[in-house]
């Protein structure tokens, strides 16, 4: 339209979409914040939507679970790991129990060890189910997926209470064995939740799976490479989203893991898609194994009778034990020097290194995908900050 | 095509929806004040203390070994061993405590002192309306709120109390039994003294 | 996976560097390889990238306090006791500890390992407590590191960012150490007993009564 | 005075004014006698999850979001002026449908230009 | 109005109340909580307003994110020295007629971790509490317990007179000390105008006493 010049005038010069002069904006998703399960605080720099900077604070719920452990018993501390992750509180009491185990060198009766794999299937079922309910809570379908997520995991919570008293912190595992034998008329009920659960899942699938908004914005979001994962120490639901095949159930083979059959499902993407559908799997899984248990569990003693309950003193040494817990590899490092305290208590949080890569996954997605990332980490304060 | 996951995610909760007015179990909510639920026998929230008969003074089977003060992980029982024996069920002289608290605001009912407990003096009670307004005074269980009867331990949990109550009697059984022949021996070799002081003990 | 073969393949290929073995006494076998300081770093990354080991997976990284211990222990010695050779136990007092320790568990996810037990020492408890930080060769030891450093003042040279993990910044001393004092904060506690009535008394009479 | 004809429109806004104000009144009056103004320092200071918030929240902030915000104004104000279009569809004379028309033409081109210079692109 | 005539109306369908009960009526019936879980009661609290326990029968189900916006602050969970400053800073931040439940034996005392270093031994030093569950957790239906007692306690209010409740009287602070962080501990350690512990002669506790008056 311009004649005077030979160069043709742009009028409307291309819009600085990309170039962004705005300044960063520093703000801290803190300790009270809807989408952080709890009170864990990130600094978050951000160009307008984009992340730039996110640095993770913790220690807001440390609670000095360790130093407290060393003024207290052995059997005093079991109660304690109820609290570490309070979602699954079995599969805690269970790693505490295998470690001092391994310290003490302490067999596990039959019945006590398909015991041991009922109520801790179980609580991985309940902490799926709720983890997934939360994570599309964090999405926004606020309610509806929480609704049946929580539903299911109330007839969980039923199980545990008829069993071991409590709803969440059951204290149920002693050294040797469980404290307490399933009373009459708990393996049907228990039968029939897990015989229901399936249908809760194809519930759930049909509610979830195929649907448009899930898919475009997990796909691709807060992705980490396979030897990220390794380095990283990732471990659990989310290594195996990267496709690390690296299940404490198959590897350590502890417990009477290696009589049932199940398999350990892999993702290629390591998104938050993967994640999601992880734990949508497992839970399956977690059903199957949980079926072949209810099947072949034998009569007999649950409590190997020569482990004393008071003034337990295991010899002087450490050990460090292991289990899959739902949040990836729960390990407890003892170590005891004869006396009835462990001179150090030291636990092993999954959550807390499955956090190391929350950074990188974040840098250069949306503030928004921030609260995805952190909700498919599944992390639980209380073993965060412990 | 696009917008068929959701369609079928609507179609779900309507079906969840409408199957709520034709079967039951799809309401899964409870009224709590009016309405609760059924009570599972092995809940446990707050200790208590169990005394046989019916005067709890009496009857209390503590006998303040202080075993579940020590136990205790959050440390919150507070007991104090009386001076002098006071006896038990079974006529034998034991200690009491003066005092014993619970101080409820600090206890995560772990029933680890229904564990350690030799007498079976403490049990877990079901009982979870404990809030108050006042938490120096409402929150401090003592002695005479924790005593219950051993029938209310009976009513709360069936199966666990008939069991103790089982172990308790054959063992007072054996007690008298001891007992009995322990007279008898004394009543077989008559002792050129005197008969035997009366009944010292029963 | 036995020790005395990664001890000797460790000292063949990082020259100068002096193992140990230190025996486990727990049923649990889990003997554990200390490495001094400076060599640490050069043994980790050998064991992290020599092909036949591949330990790429490190777990757990824990951090322990062992104050000065005197430990008596009665050894069976041969002694001229006036002029007649008798063999008499004597206490031989040993002084164990006086320093900080960190352990790293390390596996193997490629070959399936077992628990391979790293311990670190420093000199003492006061000044010298630097150690090199392993963050480098694996990421999962950057906030286990951290929180060591809050907890008991370890300094890891090397670490990318070492800040408190776990208490707020202005918190001086390290809690976990086993000579921590807690702060007083005298609290009412309706069952108090033992440490804690003693603790309460001790504020009290600090306090010159309520 | 006013001609009957408006009265109802008068009485209207009034209605809807008093539906408004009213209840601002009647909690103006209540705070005033019942329950007492009670600012201070920590409470007027800026939210931000429990924690002192450092900086400042009046920032440049990338040019694209305020374009992108001005565009759907005007897509926005434009439904307002469509109504009446559409509420009196049927008749309408060749004149009054052109002028619509051209009113329309006009905004789409709008519309088109801007997703060319590849505004709305959401990177 | 005597109750005798009160009821009476109601049975004829006219129902007779006093400004009071209506302002105190509207407020008990819909308390908007703080969305503010601290550790392990929070998860008891999130199941307590789900299909199950369903706190939106008493009016409780909006959990606002914002200070702004709620008038009850659930303290569910242990309070850590870390995490005391922004407690109280949030419970100043939230408009007047505000409530505090201390939910779960770590809110009211420390609970089972009162022995921790970096552990507040109950939020009742900084911040006064309205009702206090104990338990650890407490179950979902004792939160639902400690809500009508809560809400019992609203409906007694006065508008005026000399025991009118605190937001309805000038004088009475709103704001309490925000605590910061020291080189050991929190400074203060507790707020006195809010942390009233019984006078207990502690020094005679070691004999036969049991530490407390």
């Amino acid at each position: 339209m311009s004649v005077l010049t030979d160069t043709p005038i742009d009028l409307t010069p291309d819009l600085p979409n990309d170039r962004s002069e705005g300044q960063l904006l520093e703000v801290s998703m803190g300790p009270q914040h809807p989408s952080t399960h709890g009170v864990f605080r990130m600094d978050v720099t951000l160009d307008g939507e984009k992340v730039v900077k996110l640095k993770p604070v913790f220690g807001y719920l440390h609670r000095n679970h360790e130093k407290i452990a060393e003024n207290e018993s052995y059997l005093g501390c079991m109660p304690y790991t109820d609290r570490l992750d309070y979602i699954c509180s079995i599969t805690n009491n269970w790693a505490y129990a295998l470690a001092v185990e391994t310290l003490a060198g302490i067999q596990v009766p039959e019945r006590a060890e398909y015991l041991r794999v009922i109520t801790g299937e179980l609580t991985r079922l309940q902490n799926h189910a709720g983890l997934v309910g939360f994570l599309m809570q964090d999405m926004g379908a606020s309610g509806t997926p929480l609704m049946y997520a929580f539903r299911e995991r109330e007839k969980v919570l039923d199980l545990f209470e008829a069993l071991t008293g409590a709803r969440m912190m059951c204290n149920y595992m002693r050294f040797g064995g469980c404290r307490v034998d399933v009373p009459s008329g708990w393996l049907q009920a228990a039968q029939k939740v897990i015989d229901g659960f399936p249908k809760f899942l194809d519930e759930f699938e049909s509610l979830l799976m195929s649907n448009e908004i899930l898919m475009a914005r997990t796909q691709g979001v807060g992705v980490v490479t396979r030897e990220q994962a390794i380095n990283a120490g990732i471990s659990g639901p989310m290594a195996r989203a990267s496709g690390v095949n690296y299940d404490l159930r198959k590897v350590d083979k502890y417990g009477i893991y290696d009589r049932f059959s199940f398999r350990v499902p892999l993702g290629e993407h390591g998104d938050v898609y993967d994640r999601y559908m992880l734990r949508v799997l497992e839970m399956r899984e977690s059903i199957e194994i949980l079926k072949q248990a209810m099947r072949d569990l034998p009569a007999g003693p649950i409590m190997d009778p020569n482990t004393k309950i008071r003034g337990f003193r295991p010899k002087a040494g450490e050990a460090y034990g292991r289990i899959e817990g739902p949040k990836g590899e729960l390990g407890f490092y003892l170590i005891s020097d004869g006396s009835p305290n462990p001179y150090r208590f030291r636990v092993r949080p999954p959550s807390l290194i499955n956090l190391t890569l929350l950074e990188d996954m974040c840098l250069g997605q949306n503030v928004a995908d921030i609260v995805i990332i952190l909700g498919s980490v599944d992390i639980v304060l209380g073993e965060v900050d412990r | 095509m696009l917008g068929e996951g959701i369609l079928k995610g609507l179609t779900e909760t309507a079906r969840n929806f409408l199957g709520s007015y034709v079967n039951k179990d799809r309401l899964t909510t409870v009224q709590f004040p009016e309405e609760r639920l059924p009570q599972i026998e092995a809940t446990r929230d707050f200790p208590f203390l169990v005394y046989d008969g019916s005067d709890w003074q009496a009857g209390l089977r503590c006998v303040s070994c202080q075993i579940c003060e020590k136990e205790c992980p959050p440390k919150c029982i507070y007991i104090e061993k009386s001076k002098d024996k006071k006896p038990d069920v079974t006529g034998k002289l034991q200690f009491y405590p003066t005092t014993f608290d619970i101080d409820i605001s600090v206890c995560m009912s772990c029933q680890i002192c229904v564990e350690v407990c030799p007498f079976d003096a403490i049990k877990m009670n079901v009982e979870f309306e404990m809030s108050s307004e006042d938490r120096f005074g409402g929150l401090l269980l003592r002695k005479e709120q924790l005593a219950k009867s051993n029938e209310y331990y009976n009513k709360i949990h069936p199966t666990e109390a008939a069991a103790v109550d089982a172990a308790l009697a054959e063992e007072r059984a054996k007690v008298e039994a001891k007992a009995r022949q322990a007279a008898e021996a004394k009543a077989a070799t008559p002792a050129p003294v005197a008969a035997p002081v009366a009944g010292e003990t029963k | 996976m036995n020790l005395e073969e990664i001890k000797s393949e460790i000292e063949t290929n990082v020259p100068g560097c002096r193992l140990e073995i230190i025996p486990n006494g727990s049923p649990s076998g889990q003997h554990s390889l200390l490495v001094d300081a400076d060599h640490a770093f050069a043994a980790a990354a050998y064991l992290r990238d020599a092909p036949n080991r591949q330990f790429d997976y490190c777990s757990n990284a824990t951090g322990i306090d062992w104050p000065i211990k005197e430990v008596s222990t009665k050894v069976k010695t041969k002694k001229i006791v006036d002029g007649v050779e008798k063999d008499v136990d004597e206490v031989v007092k040993t002084q164990t500890g006086g320093y900080l320790e960190v352990v790293y568990h390390l596996f193997s996810v490629e070959l399936r390992q077992g628990p391979l037990v790293l311990r670190m020492r420093t000199e003492d408890r006061a000044e010298r407590i630097h150690l090199p930080s392993l963050t480098p060769l694996w990421r999962s030891a950057e906030y286990q590191e951290r929180e060591i450093f809050d907890l008991y003042g370890v300094m890891f040279d090397g670490h990318p960012d070492l800040r408190r993990l776990l208490m707020w910044e202005g918190f001086e001393d390290h809690p976990m150490r086993r000579d921590y004092v807690d702060p007083d904060d005298y609290e009412y506690e309706p069952t108090a007993h033992d440490e804690v009535l003693k603790r309460a008394q001790a504020h009290v009479a600090a306090e010159g009564g309520r | 005075m006013t001609n009957p004809i408006y009265l109802p429109v008068i009485v209207l806004l009034l209605g809807g004014a008093g539906f408004a104000v009213g209840p601002l009144a009647l909690a103006w009056v209540w705070a005033r006698k019942y329950s007492p103004q009670k600012s201070g320092p920590i409470k007027n200071a800026i939210y931000e999850c429990g924690l002192e918030s450092t900086g400042d929240a009046w920032i440049k902030f990338k040019p694209g979001y305020y374009i992108y915000a001005i565009i759907f104004l005007i897509f926005d104000v434009e439904a307002v002026f469509l109504l009446p279009f559409a509420v009196a569809f049927g008749g309408f004379t060749a004149a009054e449908s052109i002028a619509m028309l051209v009113f329309l033409i006009l905004l789409v081109e709008g519309l088109v230009w801007a997703c060319q210079k590849n505004v709305l692109s959401w990177s | 109005m005597d109750e005798q005539l009160k009821s009476e109306l109601r049975r004829q369908g006219v129902v007779a109340t006093s400004l009071q009960e209506l302002y105190n009526w509207g407020r008990r019936s819909s308390l908007w909580p703080l969305n503010f879980g601290l550790a392990c009661c929070a998860i008891e609290m999130i199941a307590a307003t789900m299909a199950r326990y369903d706190l939106a029968r008493f009016g409780a189900e909006v959990f606002r994110p914002s200070p702004r916006q709620a008038d009850l602050m659930i303290v569910a969970g242990t309070v850590t020295k870390k995490m005391a400053p922004q407690v109280v800073r949030l419970y100043n931040q939230m408009p007047e007629p505000k409530y505090v439940i201390s939910m779960g034996a770590c809110a009211i005392s420390g609970g089972p971790f009162k022995q921790g270093y970096n552990v507040l031994k109950g939020i009742d030093r900084y911040i006064p509490v309205d009702v206090y569950i104990p338990g650890c957790p407490p179950r979902p239906e004792a939160l639902i317990d400690a809500f009508l007692m809560l809400q019992k306690k609203i409906d007694e209010q006065y508008l005026t007179g000399p025991n009118r409740p605190r937001h309805l009287n000038a004088d009475m602070p709103s704001e309490f000390v925000v605590p910061e962080f020291g080189t050991h501990d929190l400074v203060p350690t507790q707020n006195s105008e809010v942390w009233k512990a019984p006078l207990v002669n502690i020094s005679i506790a070691g004999k036969n006493e049991s530490g407390r008056d």
